[in-house]
Order: structure tokens, then C-alpha cells, then sequence
């Protein structure tokens, strides 16, 4: 929150909203920079989600995974999503970056940062935005398991064990 | 445009994730011509190695765009078939 | 999220949940460090609120805020609620910091951080957590207008603009 | 408990933000004896500088711990008047 970065604040409180940063991205996520993105002045919320990856799923040990992108694809279908709730909605301030690559236990996968002068517009933001990544972005992840398997994870496959 | 020689070798195909591994490789060359329903296409994948593994209704995307199976492909479309996404 | 706090792991993903941090504070607060505490193996998703003060308020500009606490009742309360949706959910792993004293635009002057192995039930808890905050803790906000004048804040007082 | 003196100078209550600029006072000693009823506290405190600025239902604390005015304040209790909260 301190970061160079952080400061100084615009003058107006009446500053842009609107989708101020959307990446795809292979180097860790700066989540305190996203907040940064996010913030001016007139900001009185701010609601960050971060994915992060865990050490069991399904009930089987995961030792890493592997995050693959449609780079130029997830690019647009991210930039669309965070859109959509700044449509109707001026104040609202969103930055979001998804991570590819190999990630280790407790990486951040994705980070949606969302300000808003209010809380509620903030917070419903974030989980519209993360609901609809899910469904719409085309990334994909392969869990590699302790026992040296790798599934690509299919949310759309019946699950092994009560979601 | 200059897609007489890609039509010639069929429409090539951007795979991901599940559906590169399973068909071996990150783009196909599918082996009918431009314009084509996106159906025709899939059905046309379906019967080359690895083709067995894709779902009844398969994602698909054209020049990154999402679009429906009765979408037609033109000749010099940026087409890929996307595997169940799985983000975040 | 790159702290020397944030690593190394805990080793096992059914680390004890629960509140692992509540604290009533003079310096400012460290997001980074509120998400490390929340953080372990097991974790697949943190929602962060932050709550932070703004340059207009009620049509008036605002130059800063003095925050009260009635310290170590704000603090149990703080407590109990932040065990609240911790009780139903021993997955959940809550830590909250509120800042009292006089803060300046953007300060940050609360921070709520909520994991869990999946995100509905952290952005959940910290929906929960700012609601009741504002609700139950014996906190109180003064602020400092650009003429000069202070008003403490009465959430209950008729609003002289829509909310 | 050393109570008698607080009930001989009455009961002290602490005062926060609006209440304790209208009352001028972090903590006030109101003219009655404990044990009471906190209606009977907060109504011996309207009468008092400052507490015409009190509303119908003030907010009160026992010992950190919210009560109802149908509350009974013990001798050597913690008693606060809590203003309208506003924290986040």
C-alpha cells in the first residue's frame, strides 16, 4: 500500500472509472500495485480478490500447476468481463491480472481489484468478475499431483468428490 | 487476403491445454475448405487421431471471438477449439 | 504477498482456521501482511476489503478524518464478529485491522482479509464482517472538511443526499 | 470491590466523539446509585450539561458488552454511552 506508486493521489475526486488495467501475465502478481491501479481520491472501498493455488483438490495431494492461456483471446474476454459492471456503473475502478505459467503452492493465480466510493458496488464487482472469468476466459490449469500425474482440470466433468 | 494456400491445406485449427495434448499438437490443418459451417469443421476433427476426445458440443472461438457451431468460417479466420475453461 | 511473512508454507492444507488476527491501530495498516496471515497451503481464494477515506462525502470536501475507538470493547467486538461466520466454517481463516487516529485521503482505515479453500465462502465472510463492523463496534468518525468545520458522522441522522 | 466511593460521587460513565464534545467530558459522574436500572442512569444524564443532545434510545455498554436500558448497572460496573457508531 505503500509503494511509490500509491502516491500522489489525483485532485479530483471525480476521476475516471472504468477498466484501468487488464493483464495476462507469466511474473508474479504485484497485488498491492493492483490496488494502487484502482485507487484515487474519491475511492472509499476497495474489494481485491486473489485465486491462489492449494495444496489438495478433489482430495488428491498437488505439488504445483501449470496455468496455460488463448493469450490475445483471455486478453479481450478479461478486458469484456471487467467492463461490464463500469457499463452501468461510472464510479466503478477495476484492474485485473490473470498469471500463466508453472505456480507453486499459494501463488496468486488471479488478482481483481475493484474501487468504488461505496462498498456494496465494489464487492459485487469482484465476485461478478471472478463468476464470469470462470465461465468465459479461455485459460486453463494442470494440477500436477504429488504422485507425478497431471490433469488438466475440467470444471464441466463430474466431480470426484461433493463440490 | 492470401488464404488460397491454407485452404488448399485445409483450415488450420489453435488447440490448448487437454486438446493439444490429445491431438499432438498446438494447431491442426482440418481437412475441408473455407467458408464452412463450424459444425462441418468439428465433425471433420472428430474423425482425426485424437478427435475422439472432444465433447459433443465443443467451444469454439473465431478471430478470438466466442461463436456457435452454426457459425460460418471464412477462409483466413483466426479459428480455435477451446477446451472446457477452467480459470481463475 | 512477497513479505518474508509469507513463506514458508505450513505444511499441511487442514491448517487450523478461525480468527487468526484482530487488532485496533495507530500506524498505518499492511494489506500485504493482513493477506499473509490469512494465507496457507490449503488456501484457494482471499477476499480482502479495504475501506479507505475519500475527498467528498455527503456533497462536502472532505480533508481528512479523525477515527475513535472505545479500544477494548471495539476490540472484542471486532473479535466476536470476525468469529461469527468462523463458527459455521472451520475452513475460514479471518484477519482484521482497524485504524483509529487521524488519517488522511486514501488512508486506509480498515482491512478485512478472508481465506478459504473456495471463494464463495471468503467474499461471503467479508461481506459479513464490514456489515456488522459498521453495524456493532464502537468506532467513530469525525470528519475534517475543507472549511474548517468537523462533524462526527451519525449513520443514523437523516442523509442530506441520497445514499 | 471498592465501590462505595464511586456511588457516594455517583456513577461514572465513559463518553466517546459526539457525546463526549456535548457533555465536555470523557467520563462523567452521574448523581445516582448503583444499583440501577440503566434507563434511570441515562435519564439522571438529560438533565445534565450536554445531555439534551442525547436521542431517545442511546446506545449503552456494560463492562464492553452491549445492554439493554432494562439493564441493571451494578456497583463498580464499566459504564459507556455510546454515540451512533461509524466505523469502517
Amino acid at each position: 500500500m505503500k509503494s511509490p506508486s500509491f502516491r500522489p493521489w489525483p485532485v479530483v475526486s471525480d476521476a475516471m472509472g472504468g477498466v484501468v488495467h487488464v493483464a495476462v501475465v507469466h511474473d508474479p502478481i504485484g497485488t498491492a500495485e493492483l490496488i494502487a491501479r484502482v485507487q484515487h481520491a474519491g475511492i472509499g472501498a476497495v474489494s481485491l480478490f486473489l485465486g491462489t493455488v492449494r495444496d489438495l483438490n478433489d482430495g488428491r495431494a498437488v505439488s504445483g500447476m501449470e496455468y496455460e492461456a488463448y493469450m490475445g483471446m483471455a486478453d479481450s474476454e478479461l478486458r469484456a468481463i471487467a467492463g461490464e459492471p463500469c457499463a452501468s456503473d461510472p464510479g466503478l475502478v477495476v484492474a485485473v491480472e490473470h498469471r500463466v505459467g508453472t505456480l507453486a503452492i499459494g501463488d496468486v493465480s488471479v488478482a481483481i481489484a475493484c474501487a468504488h466510493a461505496h462498498r456494496a458496488p465494489a464487492m459485487d464487482a469482484a465476485r461478478y468478475i471472478i463468476d464470469e472469468l470462470k465461465r468465459r476466459v479461455p485459460i486453463w490449469k494442470q494440477e500436477h499431483y504429488l504422485d507425478g500425474e497431471r490433469v488438466w482440470i475440467d470444471p464441466t466433468a463430474p466431480a470426484r468428490t461433493p463440490a | 487476403m492470401t488464404t488460397s494456400n491454407s485452404n488448399h491445406a485445409g483450415i488450420p485449427v489453435l488447440l490448448f491445454a487437454s486438446y493439444a495434448d490429445a491431438f499432438g499438437a498446438r494447431t491442426v490443418q482440418v481437412p475441408v475448405s473455407a467458408p464452412c459451417r463450424a459444425s462441418v469443421l468439428v465433425d471433420a476433427m472428430r474423425v482425426m487421431p485424437g478427435g475422439a476426445r472432444l465433447p459433443e458440443v465443443p467451444l469454439l472461438a473465431v478471430n478470438q471471438t466466442w461463436i456457435d457451431l452454426d457459425a460460418v468460417v471464412q477462409p483466413g479466420d483466426e479459428v480455435a477449439l477451446i477446451p472446457p475453461v477452467a480459470g481463475g
